[in-house]
Order: structure tokens, then sequence, then C-alpha cells
């Protein structure tokens, strides 16, 4: 009897915190409000509406709102919204006024007069004005701040406030690059002025003159705008913008299927295989357009092997690009033909790229000398094996990948090729920056400005410069800095032209691939327009249509 | 000892998927039928079949393979990272245990600071710091995780060299070196060679959470947890790549706590009975 | 009748196989009796007075018979029935005080919580209760008795505390199962007077469990005798220790050490006498306390004070004391082993070798017999024929088979390990051995047969013995001369015949009264 | 405890300045516009052109008035970004605790006392596999299942995204809904290891004299397992409770990475990946102290649970 008893007593003291798990469990399951419809799927028509919110995913939180301290992305992004330029460029990429109405080149080029807008406002009511503009010309230059963005600055001479609304910029000689840096958002010197900008509260709580206004930001989780009605170009239609941050794209796409998020860039395999399903075509509209920029694999042109342009040019031959675009992206790219991208202006339309032929790159490096003298399979000359090292860094499987393709072809043509992968700062410090490479894969970044004299001038070769493989033609030299000093658009273009055709000719890089830019957007949302520059630059005139409105605190 | 062991199902049966783990892991190039690095675009994310037992990842590889060849992985990690902590362990342990008083308060002052840290936050300190590869992920583990075992040993030869078979042997005139290697550490051992045997079932579990989080093996080099990484973005389209991996490491993991667990109780036959 | 057992069987089930235990024995206890129930350990004693009240662990065991108590089976009495009985009809009382009690309730409680279990009595006079039985064990302050943790109480003071709530409800029958053991032999006797005095004053009949015929002469109106499960003997006191009939009952009272001072039976030492061997001076040695959350609090036993000694070669010297007297410190002083505080001790190098009480912690359970014998020769670094020579003859000394050689000390009994660490210490050489309780955790037979083979040895080897030990009776066997140490004092050290005799110090003569 | 407290920050300080590079490489890195100027100017700006020892001393000056610097990666105090992630981190480990003892304990005890049943072999089955699965995974498969499949619950987050705007009981329930999942993934592994223990601690308990003791005073069986057995097989799961601090504070890396919970293991995993050093010493350094705070508590309970302890011998 006793024996029972004790045994359902600890049954019972066993049970309680079960059902009450099983209780809390099940009461947290029954979904709260939250509601999901889908009216005509024609409703792309009709008049744009107020209201609603974006909610957009991404892995990582911004970092500082402080727009010239912001070189991240996240934090780049919200800047964006809350922030504007001077200038910008429209959807044909090329340079309209933003804060700037218009603005005139004077004095043989050196100076940049900029007309500004007269209606516009802070976000705190304050108005905007030329002060603005010189204060945070100033922050840039000034040495205590550790802005990556004074570069193109410091070739300015002098900034003049002519008149409220009327800004002069005087430069040390003619600088054509000069013109896009002054889309650096510009910051309020009312609120600044005196401020130290690596701990003012201003990071993390901005006061911009753009579309959206700050207003919340909890740290790793979201960060809040809200429409500024006051926009000088019009309300956004969309009330409010929500930046999630989930540092994990799995997460995310969950997020993204589960509607926590309205919005997120996809990985090619997201792209073309996750988001193949009926469930995500009923909710979600899908975009692509390139991104401005490229990835490469750079040979050491102070190594004996490819210091002759021949062997270069064999090599070109000798990759599938196409091959790489389809195995590491997923198609989802386009064929790099050099330096600039197809939608840039710079762009040579008849360069063309190299097609696939081994055979040919064969002939040519039997020219060049190496041949398979002891019958090992591997090409040689003067007695040595052509076999190098291409080198890249952890974390990218991109780039691995790639340099597996790589490997592949190569060896197909009698070529030796190891891959070494090495940790980030790794790879920079000791390898790259000190030249103890032969080849390495890596990426550049572009913005609209076609100049390169960083990456290329023969100048720029001291250990943690940019142009690592030690690359010197005078040509090209002359003409990156006759491009720098040339404002004149169809002129610039003409140089720029000749730079893209003489450095596909030289292969200082093999150039690979331009990967796209892969998006999905809830499919609630209307007035989307993709354009070289991506889709966000007209989120103004997105809008929900009221009966599809998700959101409405 | 041996006989208790071998009554002990569980240990047995531990015994034997760990003798065949690390079989598998041996004879890897054999029994996987693909190079596990082979990339095939084609046959992306295949579902299980005959020609492919367990399917494709999303770039076609052969999920059979790749995780046969993370066997390897995960078993060199476990090892060797466990092996390097138990060699650090006994040796700071027995030296703290016998002789005691400033060697002893220095060595275990210096593993109760390093107890202090959630061993995750010091390998992930030391990972960005030194990068995540095989080698580094294999040494961080087992120096982040010898201050159990020097407990343990110190604990085993505080209670030894008061016995009286040590007494004898130092009245028999035995150097330190004589009774700490042929009476003190034999008889310390076996609490530290389980200790070691979980150990290598946490070393494994340490090593694909990090890979998993892409802070341990790298890709190409197949591991459970970085094909989990992996296997975490088709989540919805591909369970395979998240079921067999994380089963595989459920599976290992699970043997040797069961060999730890009968281990234990063949040394500490009182607590079962 | 009491309580009638009537063809009990138990049976343990471990790791697959059966054993049995206890193989069918019959007995009775009739009221207000005390029966000494005897037999080595593994007799089946203990497992048979558990059974009683149904307390040994289910599962491992069965129990078969009839334990026929109060009109009932007590075999067949379910949960409920047997608690009753458990405490207030029949009670118990373990050997072991320290771990008996619950170290994390307080003495008053763990008695006030019998009462309750069985009484319908207000807390608070379930307490009064307790405070009176603590009194009635003659524990001095029984108020902060009751409020005091086991760990807080002396030895004594906690077997009595279990008496106290062992009597607390007056049982009809109290088994007490080796009450006596763990405890120094001058407390021993006081809880035998005890025990005696409130079986006198409670009428309650009981069941006394001991290895030791000492304490059955001293307690117990009839005697059970158990052996292999079984009892073989049963009688009156007075005819079993007198006319015993089995063999083994014969064999058990041969083996215990009596002090029987007749010259006779002694064999005078042809002592070379006048040549100090040992010789300690002024000895001293504190250790410090450790505690748990506040270490070292400064505080220190100090275990040798003061010690001097001389032992001539080829003679015996007995140190007598009790535990914590300092005896085994003085040991590992006079070794080298530990390094007096202050003092001197004078010793031949190398020449002194240890044999300790516990011969399973005294031999490396990973070693080999022949290596354990051999360590002394392997650390002098012996060639491989000299050892097999030493082997061979220290063996042959300590009348051990060299076939076993190969095998571990757990496959040895209690004895044959003395006996290996014995020869280790032989295997050296020495002149001199320490012998640390050489025989108290041995059975009586077995104890006769070591004592017997160190005196051999000594004769033919002429060793000097340092021979420790709290049995008196023991070392009366032993010793030529005797030292008695109390609080790490030698208090007393004459000839055997003197101590034995006519004692001096107040100490050495509480110690031999309380001898059985 | 001081010398414990110095040895912390000495270990988190060297652990970092073995770094090969510096924190500042990222940050400017292959952006073609960034000169050497300005990397050399970040480099002071941070002191990190200074010798190391005078760098830690620095460092520990700070550190003595828990100024731990700030972020190289948003100029924030450290302080300030600790301070506003530790609270989620310990919100969900103390709901984990009190889940796991709720349940580790009344298992551990039953399947101690009723040795060999059914109960017992279940639960050592589903204690092996608790163990042995890794918490990423099951928190993969509880995601994708209750999250996708079901979609009854959050995959991710604390809060829902128009919080703000909720009532108080709405506020706590979402809440609780967020962290369901979370919470549950570390119970499962923490509920196999403590109930494992609880069962091994109850099994020698109740072998101990002192339990027969109890029965042989007729107490009823509750009362001799209850009482004088859970109460003495309890202590060793105190100290269990201190230790389990560090475990717990790295098990939320991997849960708060999944699920995207802005806490304190997450920054920490972000921290190492864009290499902020000052938050990266100060997750060690906090997350240490924390520990010794766990087993300083461990001790004092113990104590006071323990009256060996508590009153000395």
């Amino acid at each position: 009897m006793q024996n029972r008893k004790n045994r359902q007593k600890s049954k019972r003291i066993f049970l309680i915190p079960l059902f009450i798990t099983i209780a809390v469990f099940f009461s947290l399951t029954i979904s709260l409000p939250g509601q999901e419809n889908f009216p005509d799927p024609e409703g792309k028509t009709g008049t744009p509406t107020y209201g609603d919110a974006f909610v957009v995913g991404e892995i990582g939180d911004a970092r500082t709102l402080i727009p010239i301290l912001a070189s991240d992305s996240p934090s780049s992004y919200i800047v964006d919204l809350v922030f504007d330029g001077l200038i910008k460029y429209n959807t044909s990429v090329e340079l309209v006024g933003n804060l700037a109405e218009s603005w005139d080149i004077e004095e043989d080029s050196l100076v940049i007069v900029f007309h500004l807008r007269k209606n516009v406002k802070w976000h705190d009511g304050y108005p905007f004005r030329a002060k603005d503009v010189k204060f945070t010309y100033e922050c840039l230059i000034d040495p205590k701040v550790p802005t990556p963005y004074s570069g193109d600055f410091k070739m300015v001479k002098s900034v003049e406030v002519a008149d409220d609304y009327t800004v002069k910029i005087i430069y040390k000689e003619p600088f054509a690059p000069g013109l896009t840096s002054w889309g650096m958002p510009i910051m309020p010197k009312h609120l600044l002025e005196g401020e130290n900008l690596l701990t003012t509260e201003f990071a993390r709580n901005p006061i911009g003159t753009g579309r959206y206004k700050f207003k919340r930001w909890k740290t790793g989780e979201r960060i809040d705008l809200v429409s500024n009605h006051e926009y000088f170009e019009h309300r956004p239609y969309i009330d409010r913008y929500i930046y999630r941050v989930i540092p994990d794209s799995a997460t995310m796409f969950l997020e993204l299927e589960t509607l926590g998020i309205d919005s997120m860039g996809l990985t090619p395999l997201q792209f073309t295989r996750l988001t193949e399903t009926p469930f995500f075509k009923k909710r979600f509209q899908k975009f692509k357009y390139p991104s401005f920029g490229y990835t490469y694999m750079a040979y050491n042109l102070k190594d004996d092997k490819f210091k002759d342009k021949r062997v270069r040019q064999a090599l070109n031959y000798a990759v599938d690009k196409k091959e790489i675009i389809d195995g590491v992206l997923l198609g989802q790219g386009k064929v790099s033909h050099g330096q600039f991208v197809p939608e840039s202006w710079a762009f040579n339309k008849d360069v063309k790229p190299y097609p696939f032929d081994p055979k040919k790159a064969k002939k040519i490096l039997e020219e060049c000398g190496w041949r398979d003298r002891d019958n090992d399979g591997w090409l040689d000359k003067d007695g040595r094996r052509f076999e190098f090292t291409i080198l890249t860094n952890q974390g990218n499987d991109n780039r691995r990948m790639t340099a597996e393709i790589i490997q592949r072809r190569l060896k197909d043509i009698g070529i030796k090729v190891n891959i070494r992968i090495l940790e980030w700062s790794v790879f920079l410090n000791e390898f790259v920056n000190k030249k103890k490479f032969e080849a390495i894969i890596l990426g550049w970044g572009l913005g609209r400005e076609p100049d390169c004299y960083d990456i290329f001038h023969s100048s720029k070769t001291k250990e943690g410069e940019f142009n690592f493989i030690s690359y010197a033609n005078p040509r090209i030299d002359r003409l990156l800095i006759e491009g720098r000093r040339t404002f004149d658009l169809e002129k610039r273009k003409e140089i720029y032209n000749k730079i893209h055709e003489i450095l596909y000719d030289d292969q200082p890089y093999m150039f690979l691939y331009v990967p796209d830019s892969l998006v999905a957007v809830h499919n609630r949302f209307q007035g989307i327009k993709v354009s070289p520059i991506g889709i966000t630059y007209n989120f103004i005139d997105w809008w929900v249509p009221r009966d599809r409105q998700r959101y409405t605190y | 000892m041996m006989k208790q062991i071998f009554r002990n199902n569980q240990a047995v049966f531990g015994a034997g998927i760990i003798l065949l783990l690390i079989l598998v892991a041996v004879f890897a190039p054999k029994i996987a039928k693909y190079d596990p690095a082979f990339i095939n675009i084609q046959s992306a994310l295949l579902g299980p079949s005959l020609e492919h037992p367990l399917g494709t990842d999303s770039l076609g590889r052969d999920l059979f393979s790749r995780m046969i060849y993370a066997s390897r992985i995960a078993l060199l990690i476990g090892f060797i990272a466990m092996g390097l902590a138990l060699g650090v362990g006994v040796i700071f342990g027995s030296l703290a245990g016998y002789f005691g008083g400033k060697t002893d308060s220095i060595i275990m002052r210096f593993a109760d600071i390093m107890l202090c840290f959630p061993r995750f936050f010091l390998i992930l300190a030391v990972i960005a710091v030194v990068g995540p590869n095989i080698f580094n992920v294999m040494v961080i583990i087992g120096l982040t995780g010898w201050m159990g075992m020097a407990r343990l040993i110190r604990a085993e030869i505080l209670s030894l060299k008061t016995r009286d078979y040590v007494s004898a042997s130092r009245a028999l005139g035995a150097s330190h070196f004589f009774i700490i290697t042929k009476h003190l550490i034999p008889n310390g051992i076996g609490p530290v060679l389980v200790s070691f045997v979980f150990g290598v079932a946490g070393a494994i579990l340490t090593e694909a959470a990090l890979s998993f989080l892409g802070l341990g093996v790298q890709p190409p080099n197949p591991s459970w947890g970085n094909i989990l990484m992996e296997g975490k973005a088709v989540l919805g389209v591909g369970w395979w790549v998240i079921i067999f991996p994380g089963l595989a490491i459920l599976i290992t993991v699970l043997a040797f706590n069961l060999l730890g667990e009968g281990l234990r109780d063949a040394l500490n036959p009182r607590v079962e009975r | 009748m009491l309580l009638t057992v009537k063809n009990l069987k138990i049976h343990f089930r471990h790791d697959g196989e059966i054993v049995e235990a206890v193989r069918g024995i019959d007995f009775a206890i009739n009221e207000n009796e005390v029966v000494g129930l005897v037999g080595e350990s593994g007799s089946g004693k203990t497992v048979s007075a558990l059974s009683i009240t149904k307390l040994l662990p289910k599962g491992d065991s069965v129990v078969t018979g009839e334990v026929m108590f109060g009109g009932k089976n007590l075999l067949d009495a379910n949960e409920e029935e047997i608690r009753r009985v458990r405490g207030s009809k029949i009670a118990m009382i373990f050997q072991e005080p320290s771990t008996s009690l619950n170290p994390v309730l307080k003495i008053g409680e763990q008695i006030d919580e019998a009462i309750l279990a069985h009484r319908k009595i207000s807390k608070k006079n379930a307490r009064k209760n307790t405070i009176e039985l603590l009194g009635k064990v003659n524990l001095n302050d029984p108020e902060r008795i009751c409020a005091s943790y086991p760990h807080l109480l002396s030895g004594g003071e906690r077997q009595r505390a279990m008496i106290a709530m062992a009597i607390s409800l007056e049982p009809e029958l109290l088994i007490a199962d080796e009450p006596t053991t763990a405890l120094d032999v001058t407390i021993q006797s006081e809880i035998l007077k005890l025990l005696l005095e409130l079986k006198k004053e409670l009428r309650m009949s009981v069941i006394f469990i001991t290895h030791d015929f000492g304490i059955i002469n001293k307690i117990a109106e009839r005697v059970l005798v158990m052996k292999n499960g079984k009892i073989i003997e049963e009688g009156k006191k007075e005819d079993i220790l007198s006319f015993p009939k089995a063999e083994y009952t014969k064999k058990l009272l041969l083996a215990v050490p009596k002090i029987t001072i007749k010259p006779e039976t002694r064999e005078e030492n042809p002592a070379k006498m006048g040549r100090v061997l040992i010789e300690a001076k002024n000895l001293n040695k504190a250790f410090a306390i450790e505690k748990g959350l506040l270490r070292n609090t400064g505080e220190k036993i100090r275990a040798v004070v003061n010690v001097n000694l001389k032992i001539e070669e080829g003679k015996t010297v007995g140190l007598v004391g009790e535990s914590g007297s300092g005896k085994t410190t003085l040991a590992r002083l006079l070794l080298g082993l530990i390094q007096p505080d202050s003092g001197k001790v004078t010793i031949p190098r190398r020449v002194a070798q240890i044999v300790f009480q516990d011969p399973y912690s005294s031999l490396d359970p990973r070693m080999r017999m022949r290596d354990i014998v051999l360590e002394g020769p392997t650390i002098r670094g012996a060639s491989k024929a000299e050892k097999v020579s030493i082997l061979k003859d220290v063996l042959s000394k300590t009348q051990l088979d060299y076939e076993e050689r190969m095998k571990y000390p757990h496959q040895f009994s209690g004895g044959q390990r003395q006996r290996i660490a014995i020869a280790r210490a032989l295997a050296v050489n020495p002149k001199i051995l320490i012998l640390d309780e050489p025989v108290s955790s041995l059975d009586v037979l077995i104890q006769s047969d070591i004592l017997k083979l160190l005196k051999d040895l000594q004769k033919t080897l002429s060793l000097t013995y340092v021979f420790i030990s709290h049995d008196l009776r023991v070392v009366e066997y032993m010793a030529d001369e005797v030292a008695v140490m109390y609080k790490g004092e030698i208090v007393e050290l004459a000839s055997r015949d003197r101590i034995y005799t006519s004692a001096q110090h107040p100490y050495t003569r509480r110690l031999l009264s309380s001898v059985l | 405890m001081i010398p414990i407290l110095i040895g912390i920050t000495i270990i988190s300080f060297a652990v970092i300045h073995l770094a090969p590079g510096k924190p500042t490489d990222l940050m400017v890195q292959l952006k073609p516009n960034v000169d050497l100027e300005a990397r050399e100017k970040l480099n002071q700006i941070y002191g990190l052109d200074k010798p190391i020892y005078v760098q830690y001393f620095n460092w520990i000056k700070k550190l003595a008035r828990l100024d731990f610097g700030r972020s190289f990666i948003d100029n924030r105090p450290v302080m300030e970004k600790i301070s506003e992630r530790l609270p989620v981190t310990i919100l969900i480990n103390v709901l984990a605790m009190a889940i796991i003892f709720l349940f580790s304990i009344p298992i551990g005890v039953k399947s101690a006392v009723r040795r060999g049943s059914v109960f017992d072999k279940t639960t050592t089955i589903f204690v092996f596999m608790g163990f042995a699965a890794p918490s990423f995974w099951i928190g993969l498969l509880l995601m994708s299942f209750f999250g996708v499949r079901l979609g009854i619950l959050p995959v991710s987050g604390i809060a829902s995204l128009d919080f703000e705007n909720f009532t108080l009981i709405h506020k706590v329930l979402d809440v609780m809904r967020h962290l369901v999942l979370p919470v549950s993934v570390i119970s499962i592994g923490g509920l196999a290891g403590i109930s494992r223990y609880m069962r091994q601690s109850m099994l020698g308990v109740i072998s101990q004299d002192y339990v027969r003791t109890a029965r042989a005073k007729g107490l009823p069986e509750k009362t001799v397992i209850y009482k004088h057995a859970l109460g003495n097989a309890l202590l060793p799961i105190i100290t269990i409770l201190g230790l389990s601090v560090p475990s717990l504070i790295s098990g939320s890396v991997i849960i708060e990475t999944i699920f995207s919970i802005p806490g304190m293991g997450r920054l920490m995993f972000e921290s190492v990946f864009t290499r902020d050093y000052n938050v990266i010493m100060a997750g060690l350094v906090v997350s240490a102290f924390l520990t010794l705070f766990g087993n300083l508590i461990a001790d004092i309970a113990y104590a006071y649970a323990d009256p060996r302890i508590r009153y000395g011998k």
C-alpha cells in the first residue's frame, strides 16, 4: 500500500513541472495577431497609398551612424536613408543633384561651385545651410577623426561658403573624381560642432536630411526608421523602415519564409533553388541586378613566370569563366571583361573576353618556351616545372571554389596549381602587403567613379598600397593621371575606354566574374523598378495597397 | 577491471561503435565512392539514392563520402586534442599533488583561473587571434581541457601518496620519479582515463560547434560541423544534409559517453551497487 | 519466545551470479536475554540480523524462511507493517557511528523523528523525551548534543546518541551489530556497560553481533557461533567458552590472544645486550589542522611530544596506545618518512623497513606479487639473476608459493598479503622491522599465524622489531619492552612484565582494565 | 581571490595580444580610398602603437574603474555594449536552469529509487541522447519543425516587431513565445546531464549507512527518501549549479547565434569575427568574473546546506 502511494506521490512530483511546462508551451504556440491575405495579384496599378512598414533582414548590425565614419555596409545602408549627399547617381549611372540643385565647374576645373536646395530641413527642423557642407569637409580632413574617406578630400585646397546656399570647393589641381566624392552624406553642424565624433551620442541617434528619420536602435536586434514627411522630393509612401539584424543567413531565410522580414539578399542557392517553391512565388518577388565589382586572380608581376604578357594571356585562354560562374554562382553573374563593369560609362564595349581555348593557350605557352620536356605531365622550362600557388582568404567559399576550378583547368594544360587558404589578416599582412605570393584571388568593390589610380599606377606599390602586383605600364600611368584631370565626360570616356582596353590586353589580373545582386521582396510592395544602380534608389516611391498592409500600428 | 568492462553491455556497445568509426576513418579512401571535395553542380541537392546513399549537398558533393572523411577529422581532433590535455593534465596534476606546497598552489591556482573562463569563450577568443584551422582547433581544445584532468589526478595522488605502499616504497629508498611513475600515476590514472573518454566526446562536440559557427575546420575539408553549417543553408529542401551529420555526431558522442560511463562503473563499482 | 527464526536463507544476486550468504539457520531469542552472535567476517551474521527487519537492499537479495515476531512472520509483512515494527519493537545499532547518523540533520531532530514516526505526540514533547534519553545514555549536556550535528561529536558520543535513538521507543529487541568495534578500548568497555544497564532497565532482549570472544564473555548470556552462513554451535556462554564442541569454535577461542603472564610459554630472547640500534631524542611533530571554508586555522595537533626512545638490537619494543595517540607518526619518524619538527632520530641507514596494518592499501594493486616483493632490489639496481634468488629466498621465508608470483594482490587472501608485505621488507635484508599494527585487520585465526611467523623470522634473522598495536594482548605476546603512548607522549616505558603486572601510570592501568 | 582576479585579466589580455594582426586591419584594408596614413592614425587613436606591457597597464588601470575601453567597431564603451546584452543571456539561462532543476531532480531521484525499472531505462536512454546531441542540431530541428513546418513559434529574435505597442501581458507572452525554443534547447542538454548526476548522487546516498538507520527506526519510505536521502544527495548538485555557469555561458554563443538573440554569447561571436579585441577581452573578463561569482554563491550555499562545512570539524 505504502509503496504504491509513494510511487503515486513521486509521480505527482514529477508530473507537476511537466504539466506546467506543457501548458506554457502550448499557450505560447497560439499565434498572436498578424494577418496575411492575398487579394488580386493584378494590384500593380492604382494610386500609391501611405502606410505599412518595410522590414529588411541583414546579417550585421550597424556600427556607427556618423556618415563619415560608417565604413561597413550595414552602417552605410542606414546612413544612406537618413542622410543625403550633395549629389547622387541616377538610374543611368549619371551624377545628378541631391542636396545640391546644380553645380558649376570653374577656373580650369580647379573650382566646383555647388548651389544648394533652399527648402531642406534637418529632421530636427533646423534649416540645412552651406556651413554644414564646410563643417562636414572639416571633419573629413581633421587628423583626429579616423575616417576612411579622407583620401579624396586631401586634394581640396579649401572650401568656401559664398552664401547660405552656395559652396565653393577649390582644388589644388584639377581632380575629376572629386565630384563623385561629394556624394558623401552631409552632417549637421549645429549638432556636431565641438563634439568628439568618436564618442558622441549622435552616432546612435543621428539627425539627417534624408528620406527617413531615425527613431530607435536596439543593438543587435533592429533599427527603426520612420518616413520623413518633409522630405524635399516627397513624403515616402512606406511609413516605417525596420532593419532587422539576423546574424545567420539560414535563419534569415527562415524568417523570410515565416514573414518575419519582407526582404533580404539571397545567396545564389537560395535564389535558384530554395525560392522556386509555390509558397515562395505566391508571396515574394525576386530581383537580380549586376553588382559594381568583380573577382579576379592577380599575378605577382615580379615573378619570372608571369613577367611575360603572353603567358598571362595564355592562362586567360585556359580558364573557362562561364564554368566558374555556373559552378560558383549557379549562373548568377557575368564574365568580367576587365576593370570596368558593363553598367559603367567607362566600360569599353569593344573589348571582348577571350574565348575558352585550351589548345590556343598551350600553343602560346609553347611559343614562350613552356613544354613538357620530361614527360611528367607538367610543363617545364629551363628545368623548372610550371607550378604556382594561389592564395586566398578564409571564409569566402566562392573564392575557394574558384581557385579549385582554375586548378583543374590549368592542370589540363600542364600547369600545376596549389591552393592555400589563409586567415584574412595573415593573408593581407604577411602575403599580399609584403608581396610574398605568386597569385591571389581577390575581389574589388568599385564605386561608380572609374578612377583606378591607386590600383594600377606604378607609384602605388609601397607596402600596404593597392598595386601589390607591381604593375608598371607608362601608358597606363599617363592615362590614369589624365583621367583624373579631365572633367569633360566624353573625353574621360575615351581615356577610360583606352585604359580598359590596355588593361585587358595586358592581363595583370585574370578578370573572372561580376556577381549579380539577388534580392527577394514581399510582393505586396509596388513600384519597384530594377536599374543598374539597384532597386532601393526609388524606395520613397514604393507603396503597399491599403488592403494588403501588414503593419498598421 | 577488464572483466567488469566486458560485463557492461553499454560499454561494449560504445567501444564497438568507436572501433567501427576508427576503421571507417582509417579506410576512408576505400569506403568513400567519391572524392569528398569533388564539386558537381549538375547533381546538387539530390536526395538519398543508390548512387548517393546519403544524398548530395548544395554543390553536388557526395554526402556519404564527405561524412566518411569527416569522421577522420572528428576522431583526430578528439583523440589528439584530448591526448594533449591528458599529457598536460597528468604532468601538472601529478606534480601538484605529489609535491604539494608552493608547486601545488601555483599550478592549481593557474588551473582555477583557466577554469573560470567559459571554455567556448576562451576557444573563440584564441581562434579570433590565431585563425581557424584543424591544427589550431586541435591545440586550443587540448590546451583548454587539461584542468579537469589535472584536478582529478591531483586528487588521486593526494590520496594515493598516503597509501602504505607508497610509504613502503619510500622506505625502500625509491626516488620521487620512481614513486610518481611506478605507483602514483598507474593507480591514479583510472578516473583520468574516464575523463579522457568523456573529453574526447566533448572535443568532438566542441569541434562540431566551432565548425558549425564557421570557426573550426574550414571547407573544403569536410567536418560534421561544417557540413551541418552548409546544411543549415538548405533547410527545407535538403533535410538529409542536416539529419545525417547531426546523427553522426550524436552516435559518436554517444559511443564515447557510453564507454566512459562503463569505464567509470568498472573503476568505481560501488556507485552502481 | 520473543523471536523465532526458522530456516532463514539469504541469496544475493551479484553480477548475474547467485551467492548463498545464509544457508538455513534456526534460532530463537527469549525475552530479556542477551544473545551473542559470533563469527568471522563473511560468516553471514550481519545479513541475518538485517534480514529480520527486512533491511537488506531490495532487488539484490532474496530472503526465505520464517521470522516470527509478535505472532507474525515478519518476512511476509508489507512495508507499512514492517515499518511499525522497526524502531518501536525491534531497534538496531550499527558498527560505524560516524556514517550511521545523517550528517545534515541535528542529533535531536534524528531522535525526535524516530519517536514521532511511531507515537502521536507533539514535537515539543518528543524533544523533551529526546533530551531525557540523551541523559539516560550518560551524555553530558543533552541540550547541546541535541542541537549538534553528528560530525561535531566524538565517536563515543555518537554511539551513545545512536543508542539513545535505538531505545527511544523502548523496543523489545535491540540488535547491536558490532557496536564497539570502531571505538577505542576504553570507550568500548563503557559502551558495553551502558548497554547492559539499559537492558536491565528496559527489560529488552539484545542480539549482540561481534567477532570478539572477549566481548561475548563480558556481555552475552547465550552464544550462537556462525560460519559460512550456518550456525555451527549454540549454547550458554559458559559452556561455549569453557567446553566448545565444534572444532571451529575451539580454534577461534584458541586464537584469541590472552594476557597470560606465564614465563614458561615464553622464550627468552638471547639478547646481545646493550647495543642500541635505534635512538630517538626529544622528538616533536605537529600537524596543521585543515578546515572546510577557512583552510589553515593555524591550529596544530601535536602528534608526537618529547619522545625519547632507545631500542636494543634483537629486541621487540611494543608501542601501545589508542588511535590518535601518535604511534604511527612515531613509526614514520623513526623510519625517516617524515621529518621531526625538533629532536633527532639515530638509526643505521637503509636497514629499517616497515609493515603496515592494512594489507589492502600496503600493496600496489597494479603490480604483480613478484614486482612488489622485488621493488626494493629493483630500486637498488639488482641484476635479474640476483632478483630471482632474492625472490625465491624471501618467498620461502614467508611461506609464500613461488608459483603464485605473477598474481596481483587482490588474488591473495588478507593473511597472504601481509606475508607479501613482510616479504617485500625482507627482500632488502633489513635489520629492523617496524610493524604498524600488522595483524589488527586480520581475522583472529590468521592473526596468530602471522604473529607466529614474525616471531620465527625474528629468531632466524635476528631482527629488531618495533611492534605497534592498540591491542594489549597482542603486544603482550610479542614484546620484550612496552612503551605506552597517550596524546603523543610516551607515558610509560618498561619491560613487558612490569607493564602487565605493576603498571605505574594511571592511563596504562585504565587501558589494562578495559582489556577483556 | 585577488590573485585569481589578476590572473584572469592577464590571461584575457595575453590571449588577445598573441595576435599577428591589428584590430584596425579590418576597418581599413582593401578599401581603395584608405591610405597608409589613415591606418597609422587609427593605430595611434587606439593606442596600438605602444609596447604590450604599457597597453596592459593602461587597460587594467581603466578596468579597475570598470572601464573596458571602447569597441573598435562602433566606438561605444564596451561596458555599455556588454550591459545591454547581458540581461537577455542571464534571463535565458536562469529560465533554462529553473526548468532543468525542476525536472532533473525528480527524474534523477525516481530513476535512482527505482533503479532498473522501465522508467529508469527510458530516462537513461533519453539522457544519453540529450547529452550526445549537439545543441545546434537540436536547435535547427526544433526551429524547422515548430517554426517553419508548424509555423507556431517564432524562429529568431526575442520580441515581435510591434512589441512596443503591446500591452504588458502581451509583451511578457511575446517574449516567452520567443524564448520557448532557445530555452528548450539549453534545457535538453542540461536536463540530461543534471538528472544523470542526480541519479548517481542519489544512488550513492541510498546505500549509505544513515539511510539504513533511517529505515531501521521505522520512518516511512517517503521520509527516508525525501528527507534523509535527498537532503544529502542534493549537496553535490549545489556545486554543479556553480560549475555549470561557464558551460551555460559557453552554450549561449551557439544558441544566441542560431536564434538571433542579442545576448552576450552573440556579442562575443560577432566580436571574434570582427576582431573587436576590447570587447573580446572584456567578454572574457566578465564571463570569468561571472563564473567566479557563481562559484562563490555555490560555495556559500553549500556551506549553508552542509553543516560539516558550516561548523568545521
